[in-house]
C-alpha cells in the first residue's frame, strides 16, 4: 500500500469542505490562452521541451491527417473511428507534453458536450431520412454544388463518421479531464508529488 | 467454397487468451482482474475475426478480385467489438482508481452480509419474536 | 410509420446526447427525460397493438433488408415487455427526479444521471427489439454500460464493494457473450436471427446443443439464474433505490427476454427440456432460501427476485405455447412488482433509516400508507389471488400441470417457492410494519447523496411508486386481453415461421 | 353478475369504511352490517330457486386461463350464506357495543366487512379457481384481523401461524386444483362433480389432485395435524374468532369437501383419509378441550372437534349423513357463535376469561347465561335444539349404513359426542357458575347491543330445531347428488326411541360423568405429551425451515467475487463444454495459414505466460500493449487493415489510459505470494475454460455448411448501393450503422462513467457510516481460501 495515500477507508488527507475542485474545465468559458508557452507549464523540473517542440509541430499535422483518414474511410482504412482516435492521440500528447495545466485550454467547449453532440449528429443522421419518407439510418449519395465548377459527391452516412469522430474525440478530451487532470488534482490533494 | 477453418495455431492462441485472461480474472487484485478482461477482450476480438475465415485480401473493392476476399462481416463485429472492450476497459479503470482512492487498495473483497449470514449459521430472532430490550437482535450486540 | 420501432431505441440515445448538451439546466434535463420516456411508453404502445393485430413489425434499418442489414423486430414478446418496462422506467425516472428534488434542492444538475439513464433505457429498448444477435450484444453493452455508470454514481467505501463485483461478472458475462457470437458466425456465417434460425436447423444436433448450452450460460449470467445469480443479492441492494428497482425490474428480465428469443427461435428444444427444469428448481429453492435467511430488507428482495426468474425459466422449460405464454406474463407481472418493491423498500429506508429489518418496527401504525403500498406488491409477488401476481403463475401451473409428470412435479416446487416468498414477506411485515415502533435510525452519512432517516417525503414518491401499484393492478384486471396475447405471442413463438416470415419475407417486398 | 356486484360492495364500502369511522367508529361498524343483511335476504328471496336446483351467474375474466368467476346459488351454497352474512351480520351488530369507541374499531370494521364480503364469493363460487381467489383472500383476512396492530407477541405469531399453514394449505390446494382442472377438462365445480358422479373422472392423477385438495381443506378447518393455528387465533377479539374462527372462515374446508364429496366420495382415498383425520381431530378437540382454562381456547377446541365431526358427515358420501351433515353446519354456526359471543360478554364484563377466577358470573349475568345454556345445550345434542336433530341424524347415519365401517364411525362419533357434552358442560361450568373457594367476579353490566345478537343466534338454533323442516328442505337438496340409499330419512325432533336415541342418552351420561370427573379429566388433558405436540410439530417445522435457509445460504452465497467466477466458468465448462465433447467432431485442421502468424502468435502467447507471473504493475500493462499490439499484426496478417488500424489506435489509448491510472497506484501487486491450494485449482478451472473456448470454435467453425452468403451481398452492394469500396466501412456507417450508433452509445456512456467516478466528490469528506465496519483484511484473506478449498 502506498503510505502516501489515504488510510483504508480514505479519511486523511481530507481537504476543507467548500474547497473547489481545481479543474480548469469548469472554466472553460473563460477567455482561452495561447497553449504550450512558457509560464503556463508545469513545473520546469518535469518539463521535456524536446517533447514539446515536437508536439507543437505535430499536433496540427495529425489533426489534418484525422481528417483526411474520416473522408477516406469510405475507400480505405480509415473511417470515423481511426480517425477519431487519431485526433484524441494528438490531444493526447499535447497533454503530455502540456501537463494538467494546460487541457483547460484544449477545445473551445467541453469534452461532454462535445459527446454530445458527436451523438446527437449520429442519432440526428439516423432519424434525418425518416422526415423525407425514407428508412431510418439510410443514406443516400447528395450532389453538393461546388462555389467553383464541378459538384462534390457526398454520401450522407459520412455525417454518421462526422458523429463519431467528434464523440470519439470528446471521448479521449474527457479521458484527459477525468484520468489525466482529474487523477493529478486527487494527487495533489493527497499531498503527492504531480 | 473455402471451409472457413480456424488453424491449429490460431486456436492456440485463442484458447492462451482465454486461458490466461479467465485466470487473472479469477484473482483479487482489480487491476489484475482488469488485464485479464483486457486479455479476454484480445481474445475474444480475434476469435471473432478468425471465423471469419483464414487469411485472405483486406476487402476493399477493386483492389483485389471479390473472391479473394475476407470475409468482412466479422471484421466489421469485430471493430465493434474492439470500441466496446476498449470503453469497458476504460470504466473498469476508473473504477479501480476509486476503488483505490476510497479502500486504499484495489481488492476485490468479500461481502460483508453474506459473511455474517454465514457465521450466523442459524436463525435470527424467531419471526414474531420481539427483539431484546435494547432494540437490537442478539446478532448485533 | 415506418420508423415507429426504431424510436423507443433512438429517442433515448439522441434524449441522452442532448441532456449532456444541455446538463447545465437540472429543468431541461427533466423535460428531456420525462418526455423522451414518456414518448418511448405511447410508442411502445402503438407498437404492442399493432403487433398483435398484424403480425410483427419489422423495420429493416437503412432500407437494406435482412440479413444484410439490421431488423429490428416488433414481435407481441418484445413490444409487451417493451411496454411494461418503459412504464416501469418512467414511473422509477418520476421517483428519482422528486427524491433528487428533496435531496439536493431544486437546482442540482448532473451531467451523469439522466444522460446515463435514458441510455440504459435505450439499450433496454435494442434488447426487446433486435432481430440481430450481433446488435442484440451491443444492446447488451448499452445497457449494462449505463448501468455500471448508475451503479457506481457517487459510490462510497460501503458501495464500491457491490459495484465491483457486479462489474466484473457482468464483464465476463459480456465477454462469453461475445464468445458466442463468434461461435455462432463459426458455424452459420450469418447473424440475423431469422437467418439464424434456418441456418442453424442444419447443424449437427450435438453442436446446436453445444450453441444453446453457451447462450443458456451467457444469458443464465445476467437473468440470475441458479448458480450463475451469487453476483446479484451482493450488488443490487447497495444502489440508491431508483437504480435498484429500475435494475430489478429491467435487467435480468431482458436477459430472460434474451434468453427466450434465442432458445426458442434458434434451437427448439424437447418438450419439456429437462435440463431447464432443473435450473429452474435449483433457481427457485435457493433463490427462496436465501430470501429467508436475510435481515437486510433489499437483500431479502433481491433473493426473491431470484427465485421468481426461476418461475419464469420454468414457464421456458416447459417449451409449449401456454408456458411460454406463462413465461411472458410472468416476465411482465415481475418487472412491475420487483421494481415496486424496491421503490418501497427505498421509501422505508427514507423513513426508517435502515434496511435492517431488526430495527424496524411499527410502520404500520406511524406510516399507513407505506404498509398499503408494500401489501399490494408483496401480495403480487407472493402469487396469492386476485393479483397479477397469481394470473401469471396459475398460467405456468396449468402449463406444468398439462405437460406431464416431470413439470408437474415442478409446479409443486413453484408452490413450494410460493410459500417461501410469503414467508419471507411475512417476515418483512411483521418485523417493519408490526411490533413496536421504533426511534428513527440516524442518516449515517448526511453528506452523501441519500437522505435517509427522515418523514419528508415528496408525494411524488409515493405517486410514482403507487402509479407502479396501478400498473400492477392493471394486469391483473385486464388478465383476460392480455393473457390471450401471451397465448398468441407464444405460439408464435414456439411455431418459429411468423418471426422468419415477419423479417425474411418481407425481403422480397 | 348479481354476485360479483354484491361481493364488490361488500369490498368496497370496506374501503370507504374508514371515511366513516373518522366521523363515528359505532356507525361505522352499523353501516358495515348493511351489505352482509342484504346478501341475507338476496340470498332468501332466491331460496326456492336455490333449492329447486341452483342459480349461476358468470363473470369472464381471463378465460386463456379458465379463470372464470362462477357462483351458484344452491342449498349448500344458501346454508352458508345464512352462516356468513346472516351471522356476519349480526356480530358486526354485537362490534358496535363490543369495540364502542376503541381505536381498534376502523381497523376491524374495514376488515371484517371485506372479510364478510370474499367470504360470501367462497361459500358462492362454482369454480375452483374462483373459490381459490377468495380462499386466499380469507386468510389475508384473517392474518390481519388476528395480527391487529402487531404490538403483542401473541397476536404476531398467532397471526402468522394462522397464514402460513392456511396458505400453505391453500397453494398445495390450488396445485390439486389445477391438477383436477387440467384432467377433467373444465374448472366449473358443478361439472367436476357431475363428472364424477357418472365416473369419468379416473386416474391417479385426479387422485393425487383430490389429495391435495384436501391438504387445503384440512388447513383451513383446522384438522389434524394441522390444528393448532385455530386455538392460536384466539388472540383476536372476541368478535373476530366468533365470526372468522367458529362461524364461517373455519368451516370453509368443510365446505369444500362437502361440495366435491357428491363427485369423488366413492373414492377410498378420499374418504377414508376425510374419516379418519375428521374422526381423530374429533377426538383430540373435545379431549384438549377438557383442559383448557381459558374459555376461547376450550371454545377454539370444541370448534375444532366439530370441525372433525362434519368432515366425517360430509367425507361420508351418504345421503343421510349429508342430510346430518347440513343440519349440523348450521347447528354449529347457531350455537358456537352465540357463545363466543358470550365469552366476550363475559370479557367485556369481568375483564377475565380465566375459568379458575369466574364465579358467580351466571347470577350477574343472567340474559347471558340463559342464551349460553341454550346454546351449549344445542352443542350438546339436548332436544329440541337444532343441534340435537342434526346428531340423532348423524348416528342413524351411520348405524343405517349396516357396515363395518359405518359401525366403527359410529362407534368415533359417539365417542366424540360424549366429550362434546363434557366441554358443553365445562363451559357453562367454567363461565357461569359459582366455585367453591372463588370470590365473585365483580361485573360491568353489558348492553342491548352485545346481549341481543347472541341472543338472536341462540333463539335461532331453538327455532330451527322446533321447526326442523326448514332445515331439512334445504339438506334434502344438497342431499340429493348423492347416491339414493335404501332408506328415507328426513330431519325430526322425534323419530321414535331407536339405537340412536339411545345412544344420544348415553353420551349425554357419560359426558355429564366427565364433566363431574373434570379435576381428573383436566389434568389429565392438561398434560398432553409435547412429542406428539402439533404446536411442537410447526414449530419445528418453520424453525426448521430458517435454519435449512440459513443453512443453504450460508454455504452457497460465500460473498467471494472469485469464487463466483469460478462457479460460472465451470458451468461454461460443465454446460457447453461437455456438450462439444460429447456432440463434436474434430475437423481436419491445418497447423497454420500463413507463415507470418507465428511470429505474432509467437509474442502473443509469450506476453500472456508472462503477465501471470509478473508483479510490476507498469511491466503488466505493457505486456498487455504487446499482446494487443500483436492481435492487431494478426489482423493485419488476415487481412483487416480497418480492425488492426483501431487496434493500434484503440492500444495506444488504452496504455495512455492506464499509465495515468497507474501514476496513484502503487508500483507492485499485492505483496502475498498466493498459496497453491488457492492459484491451482483457480489455474485448472482458468486452462480448461479456455480450451474449451478454444475447442468450441474449431469443433463449430469446422461445421459450416452453408457459404457466407450475407458477406457476399456486401461486397457486392458496397461499391454501388452504399456508395463506399471499403466494405467494412460501408458496413460500419452504412449497412449495419446501428450497431456503430450503438457502439458510440457505449463509448458515450463509459466516458460518463469515468468522468463520474473520478471527478465525484472527493471521498474524505464523507463520514463513514457506523453499521458496516469493515472486516479485519486477514479475517477476509482467511475466509477466501475456506472458499476456494
Amino acid at each position: 500500500m502506498n503510505p502516501l495515500t489515504s488510510s483504508p477507508d480514505g479519511d486523511a488527507a481530507a481537504p476543507q469542505p467548500g474547497e473547489r475542485e481545481q479543474t480548469p474545465f469548469e472554466s472553460w468559458d473563460r477567455p482561452r490562452s495561447p497553449w504550450l508557452l512558457p509560464g503556463r507549464c508545469r513545473t520546469p523540473r518535469r518539463r521535456t521541451l524536446l517533447l514539446e517542440m515536437v508536439t507543437r509541430g505535430l499536433f496540427p499535422t495529425i489533426l489534418v491527417f484525422s481528417i483526411y483518414l474520416l473522408c477516406a474511410g469510405h475507400y480505405g482504412p480509415g473511417g470515423g473511428f481511426s480517425a477519431g482516435l487519431v485526433a484524441g492521440l494528438a490531444f493526447v500528447l499535447r497533454y503530455l507534453a502540456g501537463g494538467s495545466t494546460d487541457p483547460g485550454a484544449l477545445v473551445p467547449i467541453r469534452p461532454p458536450v462535445l459527446m454530445g453532440l458527436g451523438l446527437a449528429i449520429a442519432v440526428g443522421t439516423a432519424l434525418a431520412p425518416v422526415v423525407a419518407g425514407e428508412p431510418v439510418l439510410s443514406s443516400t449519395k447528395l450532389a453538393v454544388p461546388l462555389p467553383g465548377s464541378g459538384e462534390l459527391e457526398v454520401v450522407t452516412s459520412v455525417f454518421l463518421d462526422v458523429g463519431v469522430y467528434l464523440l470519439i474525440v470528446g471521448v479521449v478530451l474527457d479521458l484527459l479531464r477525468a484520468l489525466g487532470s482529474g487523477i493529478e488534482r486527487d494527487m495533489r490533494a493527497a499531498g503527492e508529488e504531480a | 467454397m473455402i471451409t472457413p477453418t480456424i488453424n491449429l495455431l490460431m486456436a492456440l492462441t485463442v484458447g492462451g487468451l482465454y486461458a490466461v485472461g479467465f485466470y487473472l480474472l479469477l484473482q483479487r487484485s482489480l487491476m489484475r482482474v482488469l488485464i485479464g478482461v483486457v486479455v479476454l477482450g484480445h481474445g475474444t476480438n480475434l476469435l471473432l475475426q478468425l471465423v471469419g475465415g483464414p487469411p485472405a485480401r483486406a476487402p476493399i473493392v477493386g483492389s483485389a478480385p471479390a473472391d479473394t476476399f475476407a470475409d468482412p462481416l466479422p471484421q466489421a463485429l469485430a471493430l465493434t467489438a474492439v470500441v466496446i472492450t476498449f470503453a469497458l476497459t476504460t470504466f473498469l479503470l476508473a473504477l479501480s482508481y476509486r476503488s483505490f482512492v476510497l479502500l486504499g487498495h484495489d481488492e476485490v473483497q468479500d461481502d460483508l452480509e453474506d459473511r455474517r449470514i454465514a457465521r450466523r449459521g442459524g436463525p435470527a430472532a424467531p419471526l414474531h419474536q420481539d427483539a431484546g430490550p435494547d432494540g437490537r437482535t442478539e446478532d448485533e450486540r | 410509420m415506418t420508423a415507429l420501432a426504431a424510436l423507443p431505441v433512438l429517442l433515448p440515445i439522441l434524449g441522452a446526447a442532448l441532456a449532456v448538451v444541455v446538463s447545465t439546466s437540472v429543468l431541461a434535463q427533466r423535460i428531456l427525460a420525462l418526455t423522451t420516456l414518456g414518448s418511448m411508453v405511447v410508442v411502445a404502445a402503438v407498437l404492442l397493438v399493432r403487433a398483435d393485430r398484424s403480425g410483427p413489425v419489422v423495420i429493416a434499418l437503412g432500407g437494406w433488408a435482412p440479413p444484410v442489414g439490421i431488423a429490428l423486430v416488433a414481435d407481441r414478446l418484445a413490444a409487451l415487455l417493451l411496454l411494461v418496462s418503459t412504464l416501469v422506467a418512467l414511473a422509477v425516472l418520476g421517483y428519482a427526479i422528486s427524491q433528487r428534488i428533496a435531496d439536493y434542492g431544486r437546482r442540482m444538475a448532473s451531467s451523469t444521471f439522466y444522460p446515463t439513464y435514458l441510455v440504459l433505457s435505450a439499450g433496454v429498448s435494442l434488447a426487446y427489439l433486435s432481430g440481430d444477435l450481433f446488435t442484440l450484444f451491443v444492446s447488451f453493452e448499452i445497457m449494462l454500460t449505463a448501468s455500471y455508470v448508475l451503479l457506481t454514481r457517487r459510490t462510497s467505501v460501503q458501495t464500491i464493494r457491490a459495484g465491483m463485483t457486479y462489474v466484473i461478472v457482468s464483464l465476463l458475462s459480456s465477454l462469453l457473450f461475445l464468445t458466442a457470437v463468434a461461435m455462432v458466425y463459426a458455424a452459420t456465417a450469418t447473424v440475423n436471427l431469422a437467418d439464424l434460425s434456418e441456418r442453424v436447423d442444419a447443424l449437427p444436433p450435438g453442436l446446436r446443443t453445444v450453441l444453446a448450452l453457451m447462450f443458456v450460460v451467457v444469458f443464465g449470467i445476467k437473468a440470475a439464474m441458479v448458480p450463475l445469480h451469487f453476483w446479484l443479492p451482493d450488488s443490487y441492494p447497495n444502489a440508491p433505490a431508483p437504480v435498484t428497482a429500475l435494475f430489478a425490474g429491467l435487467l435480468t428480465k431482458v436477459s430472460f427476454y434474451a434468453m427466450v428469443r434465442t432458445q426458442t427461435l434458434l434451437f427448439p428444444h424437447d418438450r419439456p427440456w429437462t435440463l431447464m427444469l432443473w435450473l429452474a428448481v435449483a433457481t427457485m429453492l435457493v433463490g427462496a432460501l436465501g430470501a429467508l435467511a436475510q435481515n437486510d430488507l433489499n437483500r431479502l428482495l433481491s433473493f426473491l427476485l431470484v427465485s421468481h426468474i426461476g418461475f419464469m425459466l420454468f414457464g421456458l422449460a416447459v417449451f409449449d405455447a401456454r408456458g411460454l405464454s406463462g413465461a411472458t406474463l410472468y416476465a411482465a407481472h415481475h418487472i412491475t412488482v420487483l421494481a415496486t418493491l424496491f421503490l418501497v423498500g427505498g421509501l422505508i429506508t427514507r423513513r426508517t433509516g435502515t434496511v435492517a429489518l431488526d430495527r424496524m418496527g411499527g410502520l404500520a401504525a406511524t406510516s399507513p400508507a407505506l404498509a398499503v403500498l408494500f401489501a399490494i406488491p408483496a401480495l403480487t409477488l407472493a402469487g396469492l389471488p386476485p393479483t397479477a401476481g397469481f394470473v401469471a403463475k396459475l398460467q405456468l401451473l396449468q402449463a406444468g400441470a398439462g405437460a406431464g409428470v416431470g413439470p408437474t412435479a415442478v409446479a409443486a416446487v413453484v408452490i413450494a417457492a410460493s410459500f417461501l416468498t410469503l414467508f419471507a414477506l411475512t417476515k418483512v411485515w411483521v418485523r417493519a410494519f408490526w411490533g413496536r415502533a421504533r426511534p428513527t435510525v440516524e442518516d449515517p452519512d448526511p453528506h452523501d447523496e441519500l437522505e435517509v432517516g427522515t418523514a419528508r417525503t415528496p408525494w411524488p414518491m409515493y405517486a410514482a411508486t403507487a402509479g407502479l401499484v396501478a400498473v400492477s393492478l392493471a394486469i391483473a384486471v385486464f388478465a383476460g386481453p392480455l393473457s390471450a396475447m401471451t397465448g398468441r405471442a407464444g405460439e408464435d413463438l414456439i411455431a418459429r415461421v411468423p418471426y422468419r416470415v415477419a423479417v425474411l419475407g418481407d425481403a422480397d417486398r | 353478475m348479481r354476485v360479483l356486484a354484491l361481493v364488490v360492495a361488500h369490498l368496497a364500502l370496506a374501503a370507504l369504511l374508514p371515511l366513516v369511522s373518522a366521523r363515528s367508529r359505532r356507525g361505522a361498524f352499523a353501516l358495515a352490517a348493511v351489505p352482509p343483511a342484504a346478501a341475507l335476504l338476496w340470498a332468501l328471496a332466491h331460496a326456492p330457486v336455490a333449492l329447486a336446483g341452483g342459480v349461476s351467474s358468470t363473470v369472464v375474466w381471463a378465460p386463456q386461463l379458465d379463470l372464470v368467476l362462477s357462483f351458484r346459488l344452491d342449498a349448500l351454497a344458501l346454508a352458508m350464506v345464512v352462516l356468513v352474512s346472516g351471522i356476519g351480520a349480526l356480530i358486526l351488530v354485537y362490534c358496535i357495543g363490543y369495540f364502542a369507541d376503541s381505536p381498534e374499531a376502523p381497523r376491524n370494521a374495514a376488515l371484517l366487512l371485506a372479510f364478510a364480503g370474499v367470504m360470501l364469493g367462497l361459500v358462492l363460487a362454482d369454480d375452483l379457481l374462483t373459490l381459490y381467489v377468495f380462499w386466499e383472500l380469507t386468510s389475508v383476512a384473517s392474518f390481519l384481523l388476528v395480527g391487529q396492530s402487531g404490538e403483542t407477541r401473541e397476536n404476531r405469531g398467532a397471526a402468522v401461524q394462522a397464514l402460513l399453514v392456511t396458505v400453505f394449505g391453500g397453494l398445495v390446494m390450488l396445485l390439486g386444483f389445477i391438477m383436477l382442472g387440467e384432467a377433467a377438462g373444465t374448472y366449473r365445480i358443478s361439472e367436476i362433480v357431475e363428472l364424477g358422479r357418472a365416473g369419468a373422472l379416473g386416474g391417479g392423477v385426479v387422485t393425487a389432485a383430490l389429495m391435495l385438495v384436501l391438504v387445503g381443506a384440512l388447513t383451513k378447518s383446522a384438522q389434524l395435524p394441522f390444528h393448532p393455528w385455530l386455538p392460536a387465533a384466539m388472540a383476536a377479539p372476541t368478535p373476530v374468532s366468533a365470526y372468522l374462527h367458529a362461524a364461517s372462515m373455519v368451516k370453509a374446508g368443510v365446505y369444500l369437501v362437502a361440495r366435491l364429496s357428491p363427485g369423488v366420495a366413492d373414492r377410498t382415498a378420499w374418504w377414508v383419509t376425510v374419516i379418519v383425520l375428521g374422526l381423530a381431530t374429533m377426538a383430540v378437540g373435545g379431549w384438549r378441550a377438557m383442559g383448557a382454562t381459558d374459555l376461547k381456547r376450550l371454545l377454539a377446541f370444541g370448534t375444532v372437534s366439530q370441525l372433525g365431526f362434519l368432515m366425517v358427515l360430509f367425507g361420508a358420501g351418504t345421503r343421510i349423513a349429508a342430510v346430518a351433515g347440513v343440519a349440523m353446519l348450521l347447528a354449529h354456526g347457531f350455537f358456537k357463535a352465540p357463545l363466543f359471543l358470550a365469552v366476550g360478554i363475559v370479557d367485556h364484563a369481568t375483564g377475565t376469561r380465566d375459568v379458575r377466577r369466574l364465579s358467580g358470573v351466571g347470577d350477574a349475568l343472567r340474559g347471558t347465561a340463559l342464551i349460553s345454556a341454550a346454546a351449549a345445550a344445542s352443542m350438546a345434542g339436548l332436544p329440541p335444539l337444532l343441534g340435537f336433530v342434526g346428531k340423532e341424524a348423524a348416528l342413524e347415519a351411520f348405524l343405517a349404513e349396516h357396515s363395518t365401517r359405518g359401525a366403527l364411525v359410529e362407534a368415533g362419533v359417539v365417542a366424540g359426542s360424549v366429550l362434546t357434552v363434557a366441554y358443553s358442560a365445562r363451559f357453562l361450568w367454567g363461565a357461569f357458575a359459582r366455585k367453591p373457594g372463588v370470590p365473585d367476579t365483580p361485573v360491568h353490566p353489558p348492553g342491548p347491543l352485545l346481549t341481543v345478537p347472541a341472543g338472536i343466534c341462540a333463539v335461532a338454533g331453538l327455532v330451527l330445531g322446533l321447526v326442523p323442516g326448514i332445515v331439512d328442505a334445504d339438506a334434502q337438496s344438497y342431499a340429493r347428488a348423492y347416491p339414493a340409499g335404501p332408506e328415507q330419512y328426513e330431519l325430526a325432533l322425534w323419530h321414535g326411541i331407536g339405537p340412536p336415541l339411545l345412544l344420544s342418552a348415553l353420551a349425554l351420561v357419560v359426558g355429564y360423568g366427565l364433566h363431574r370427573a373434570r379435576g381428573t379429566v383436566g389434568r389429565l388433558a392438561g398434560r398432553f405429551p409435547a412429542a406428539l405436540s402439533a404446536q411442537r410439530a410447526y414449530e419445528v417445522a418453520i424453525g426448521g425451515t430458517e435454519r435449512l435457509a440459513t443453512g443453504v445460504t450460508a454455504r452457497l452465497q460465500a460473498g467471494s467475487v472469485p469464487a463466483y467466477l469460478t462457479v460460472i466458468l465451470v458451468v461454461v465448462i460443465l454446460l457447453p463444454g461437455l456438450a462439444t465433447l460429447i456432440g463434436g467432431t474434430w475437423p481436419a485442421q491445418p497447423l497454420f495459414h500463413a507463415v507470418l502468424q507465428f511470429p505474432f502468435a509467437a509474442v502473443v502467447l509469450l506476453a500472456a505466460l508472462a503477465l501471470i507471473r509478473v508483479r510490476r504493475r507498469l511491466t503488466a500493462v505493457l505486456l498487455v500493449g504487446l499482446i494487443g499490439y500483436g492481435v492487431g499484426g494478426l489482423f493485419i496478417v488476415d487481412g483487416a487493415p480497418d480492425l488492426a488500424l483501431t487496434q493500434f489506435l484503440v492500444e495506444t489509448l488504452s496504455l495512455v489510459a492506464f499509465v495515468f491510472v497507474l501514476r496513484r497506484l502503487p508500483a507492485h501487486f499485492g505483496a502475498e505470494r498466493p498459496k497453491p491450494r488457492t492459484w491451482v485449482p483457480r489455474a485448472v478451472v482458468a486452462v480448461v475454460a479456455g480450451g474449451v473456448v478454444s475447442a468450441m470454435a474449431v469443433v463449430l467453425s469446422g461445421a459450416r455448411r452453408a457459404p457466407p452468403t450475407v458477406s457476399a451481398e456486401y461486397v457486392r452492394l458496397a461499391p454501388e448501393d452504399a456508395g463506399a469500396t471499403n466494405v467494412v466501412n460501408a458496413i460500419i456507417v452504412d449497412f449495419r450503422a446501428l450497431d456503430t450508433v450503438g457502439e458510440i452509445t457505449v463509448l458515450f456512456v463509459a466516458a460518463v462513467g469515468v468522468a463520474s467516478l473520478v471527478l465525484a466528490a472527493p471521498p474524505d469528506r464523507r463520514r463513514r457510516r457506523q453499521r458496516d465496519v469493515e472486516l479485519p483484511r486477514k479475517d477476509a484473506q482467511q475466509d477466501e481460501e475456506v472458499v476456494t478449498r
